[in-house]
């Protein structure tokens, strides 16, 4: 499998994983916040740079493995990548891009205590959430998770706030458990089939009752982490009262990740439990998800919560990929949607930070002549919305067409509903908010915002400008890019690949 | 079974009893000086009995300095700790605070 | 006797800490909770590394090793999330905390 | 006689769980969780796993406990919300459904880990692997070098619990454990005098002999902390609210070396982590040394509950 891992790859994969690592230690060792800042800068678009070649090799070879410290398999510790991490790569590389510059003016321009905290706990947090994406090894899993759970929780706690520090205590509980969970899995794979290498996993495991309870147990341990749908109770609390960047990076990459190991994981080394009922009813806690996550949205007062349930409802969409993974087009449509919801959703946040920079709190009556005020970041607001519901023509219409196709293709017709329902929904929440901001104040008087667009420093605008323009970009470029979300090898995705 | 190792079964079964008595002492005894003396009395005593009857049933001689610098090290730290938490009891029954 | 008993003694401990878990709103006892089920899972993971022809399996140990660390440093960040926690709210449960 | 000491060691493991879940009052649960924490020390040594022991023990009993002890001194110095003062401790979820269920669950696991059926490939891949390494301890070829991209990562774990732990520290006033009195330095002296030169071999020797025999950074860092622990309890390190740049440099040296050697795995192998060839031994102690150093200064940090750590010099 290494046969075609050159330099240039071994060396991208490292960058990605030990880049933003080596910097989180000088950032802690020398805490100058400008050096830093560039210092980010330069490696997110190195990385970026790098993810070219990268994604070149995988059109080409297909799925690539790594095996850490030349050994071979199964005692190696895999690097895998294929379309569905590179996805994910991708959009991570580009959160961080947009991100952190944007982090940086906001906590200093709301003379954030934290603001020193910041630049090293989100570093050791991109390193995490990439080794997450990257690896091939169910206990290294276990760890990399931690990671993105104390990072996470540490974002969440940032907030400051009574509120957010309980709310990162139980986000912190709920992993706690989670990763029991996860830990649990991972043992009994270990005891009953001797593997930890997952894309050997998959040709060992069968459905023994160990495998199932392994299944079981790491399923629900991700999903308390991922906070999906029956398990969400924590996330849009813990989304609305963290740092507003701090609730871009958790919503649109650690949560996305989260959804992304379960996928990878299902599909994975345990694709060979799924039976078609169990598939289905994924799908239906997907659509349970989706309905619910909308229906709450359109009843929050405030932009972050509305946003932080549109999380709960968007990642429902990934796991319709389970009862439709015979197709390609779910896998495109899935990995479309986790990049377009990812960087739609960041820049619904950070345009939500100037707003909050503006009138102070992100209420939705205390919009009202927003418009006249903040009209850059409604625009901002608009147009990722639009994506995160799925209008033509941004990158989301792609996603949830190619999902549609998806289930049209399979006969599986009642998905069909549920996207449409959903992206309704979606319409909607997001309108409501552009149709608060539209309002008129009764007394014109009465508009007394803090900041104005014009007086935001350039790097609190340009960040969520640039990822709405992505999510709006990927919706003309769907064509272009289908050939590298082409899954080549199906059922089981990984395994496919094992010795 | 030796003499030897009969000797360091009841050496064993000696250090075993003093660690009991010490215990309930600790449990006991009515405040922090009687509890401290009932401890430290009981582990310095009855971990020198185990590590003798334990020196006697190894019988190498890297084993019997390991158990000494067991002993002395466990000795060293009770004694200061013992004294340490002893001044603190006293600091804290001249200020009215506690018993 | 052997073979069994410490499987067993795993699986129960893991149930016990399940109940500490669901039961306690103390957060460091929940935490206690949470670290017991994580011993369980060691010490199911060690007794399995114990049979093999080949003699002890390093791996499941190393796992150990690691997971112990983990358990540790997530423990020490619990801790002060907690007593921060307590310094702002003065609560030592999730459940007395009103959401606002 | 061998089954009825198992039989024994698992009673009062269980007993000892018991204990910790269902103790009234915190301090008595975090008492009984370090006893427990040294009876899964005994435990590992019984299942000929020493390795675990050593860490089970420094940790477990440990560091473990002294951080549990500050926190519990922390909780109890302060009355609670009026809720809290005195009332029974609020009922998570009812006791009889989650009793159900945990025995639910515990009787399933139960007869899963019995029947497991153990082996795999991984088991006889190492067997065949560990005569020929470099390192002879078993646990350490796996920690050191076929698993050392998890033991760099449970690095960052510690690393990362002690930043977020660190943003919170430099905003809320956390006590630390003990006060230490200055007028009894006279008597703390000679120990420290006499304790730090040997704890330092210890820490050493432990690390050194990790390729070969139980130990490793881990232990020894432990090992460096309850040093560091017992410099603070006598005075002689101070906790400060900010981290100087000697601090700072402790506290990342390991990962750093770590990181940096598995960027060079490149350049002398295919794959990041690759050990040279012929200088395995040599970097591997290197890294270690790095990995201890940085152990210990994260551990006694995060004792201190404080950012840093400033040394009191006063005779």
């Amino acid at each position: 499998m290494t046969e075609a891992i050159d330099g240039l790859t071994a060396g991208s994969l490292t960058a990605l994983i030990l880049g933003p690592l080596i910097l989180a230690l000088v950032a802690v060792a020398l805490p100058r916040r400008r050096l830093i800042d560039s210092a980010v800068m330069l490696l997110a678009l190195l990385l970026l740079a790098l993810l070219l070649p990268l994604s070149r090799a995988v059109l080409t070879h297909g799925p690539l493995v790594m095996d850490l410290g030349g050994h071979d398999a199964p005692i190696a510790i895999p690097l895998y990548v294929d379309s569905l991490a590179l996805g994910m790569l991708w959009l991570l590389t580009l959160l961080a891009l947009a991100i952190h510059p944007y982090a940086s003016a906001w906590l200093q321009r709301s003379d954030h205590p934290h603001a020193d905290d910041y630049p090293a706990l989100w570093l050791v947090l991109w390193t995490g959430l990439n080794s997450l994406v990257l690896s091939g090894d169910l206990f290294n899993l276990y760890v990399m998770l931690e990671v993105t759970t104390l990072g996470a929780v540490s974002l969440v706690m940032l907030g400051q706030s009574a509120g957010a520090v309980s709310a990162a205590a139980r986000y912190l509980f709920f992993a706690l458990v989670g990763s029991v969970l996860f830990l649990l899995g991972t043992a009994l794979v270990y005891a009953d089939i001797g593997l930890l290498y997952m894309p050997m996993i998959a040709v060992h495991a069968d459905a023994s009752p160990a495998i199932v309870v392994a299944l079981l147990a790491i399923t629900a341990g991700v999903a308390m982490k991922a906070a999906l749908f029956p398990l969400h109770a924590w996330l849009p609390i813990a989304h609305a009262s963290a740092p507003t960047p701090a609730s871009a990076v958790l919503s649109a990459a650690v949560a996305t990740a989260g959804v992304y190991l379960l996928l990878r994981l299902w599909l994975g080394p345990f694709a060979g439990t799924w039976t078609i009922t169990t598939a289905q009813g994924i799908g239906v806690i997907g659509a349970a998800g989706i309905l619910y996550g909308s229906a709450q949205a359109l009843r929050q007062q405030r932009i972050k919560v509305i946003v932080a349930y549109s999380t709960v409802a968007q990642l429902g969409y990934l796991l319709l990929l389970v009862p439709l993974a015979q197709s390609p087009l779910a896998w495109q449509g899935a990995v479309y949607h986790a990049v377009t919801h990812g960087l739609a959703k960041a820049g619904i946040f950070l345009a939500a930070g100037n707003l909050i920079l503006a009138i102070g709190n992100d209420r939705l009556e205390n919009l009202s002549g927003a418009d006249q005020f903040a009209a850059k970041n409604l625009l901002v607001i608009g147009i990722a919305g639009a994506a995160v519901a799925g209008l033509p023509p941004t990158g989301g219409f792609i996603a949830k067409w190619w999902l549609l196709s998806a289930a049209l293709g399979q006969g599986q017709w009642w998905w069909v509903a549920v996207i449409a329902v959903g992206s309704l929904l979606a319409a909607a929440y997001v309108f409501r908010i552009l149709q608060y901001a539209m309002r008129q104040p009764e007394n014109r008087a009465e508009i007394d915002p803090r900041v104005r667009d014009q007086s935001l420093p350039y790097a609190l605008l340009w960040p969520p400008a640039l990822l709405a323009a992505l999510a709006l970009g990927l919706g003309f470029s769907g064509e272009l890019l289908a050939p590298f979300l082409q899954v080549t090898d199906l059922s089981p995705a990984l395994g496919g690949t094992g010795r | 079974m030796t003499i030897l190792d009969w000797i360091a079964l009841a050496l064993l079964l000696g250090g075993a009893g003093f660690f009991f008595a010490g215990t309930i002492g600790l449990l006991r005894f009515p405040d922090t000086l009687c509890r401290l003396h009932a401890m430290t009395k009981a582990d310095n005593v009855g971990l020198g009995l185990l590590c003798l009857g334990l020196a006697l049933h190894e019988r190498t001689l890297s084993g019997t300095l390991t158990l000494a610098f067991v002993w002395v090290f466990a000795l060293a730290a009770s004694t200061l700790s013992a004294f340490l938490i002893a001044g603190w009891a006293e600091a804290r029954s001249d200020t009215g605070e506690g018993s | 006797m052997t073979p069994i008993v410490f499987p067993v003694t795993a699986a129960l401990l893991f149930a016990i800490g399940l109940y500490g878990v669901l039961t306690r709103a103390r957060l460091i006892q929940r935490l206690l909770a949470v670290n017991l089920m994580a011993s369980a899972i060691f010490l199911f993971l060690i007794v399995t590394s114990t049979g093999g022809p080949h003699g002890p399996d390093p791996v499941p140990q190393a796992m150990v090793l690691t997971g112990i660390v983990v358990a540790l440093s997530t423990m020490a960040y619990a801790l002060v999330l907690i007593r921060h926690l307590r310094v702002l709210t003065r609560a030592e449960t999730l459940e007395s905390i009103v959401d606002d | 006689m061998l089954p009825v000491f198992d039989t024994m060691l698992c009673l009062g493991l269980l007993w000892l769980g018991w204990g910790i879940v269902a103790s009234t009052t915190l301090f008595r649960g975090v008492v009984l969780f370090m006893v427990f924490g040294l009876l899964m020390a005994v435990t590992w040594v019984r299942l000929s796993a020493p390795d675990v022991a050593l860490a089970e023990a420094v940790i477990g009993a440990g560091i473990a406990g002294a951080l549990l002890l500050g926190a519990c001194k922390a909780m109890l110095s302060d009355p609670g919300t009026p809720a809290e003062q005195g009332g029974p401790e609020p009922a998570a979820l009812p006791r009889l459904p989650a009793a159900a269920l945990s025995l639910l669950v515990g009787a399933a696991l139960a007869w899963l880990m019995v029947t497991v059926r153990g082996g795999g490939p991984v088991p006889e891949a190492v067997a065949i692997a560990l005569p020929t390494h470099f390192l002879h301890n078993p646990v350490s070829v796996i920690l050191l070098d076929l698993r050392g991209y998890d033991t760099l990562m449970e690095t960052v774990v510690l690393l990362l619990a002690f930043l977020g732990a660190r943003a919170m520290m430099r905003h809320s006033e956390l006590d630390p454990l003990f006060t230490p009195v200055a007028t009894h330095r006279h008597y703390t002296m000679p120990l420290i005098t006499l304790l730090t030169p040997i704890l330092l071999l210890l820490a050493l020797h432990i690390l050194w002999t990790g390729g070969n025999a139980p130990g490793g950074a881990f232990q020894a860092g432990a090992l460096l902390a309850a040093l560091g622990v017992m410099y603070q309890l006598t005075g002689h390190l101070r906790p400060s609210r900010e981290s100087g740049p000697g601090v700072r440099a402790l506290l990342v040296c390991g990962l750093l070396v770590f990181s940096l050697f598995a960027c060079l795995g490149l350049t002398w192998g295919d794959a990041p982590l690759t050990y040279p060839r012929g200088a395995g031994y040599v970097s591997a102690l290197v890294v270690e040394i790095a990995l201890m150093l940085s152990i210990g200064t994260t551990l006694t940090l995060l004792f201190a509950a404080h950012p840093g750590l400033k040394p009191d010099l006063r005779q």
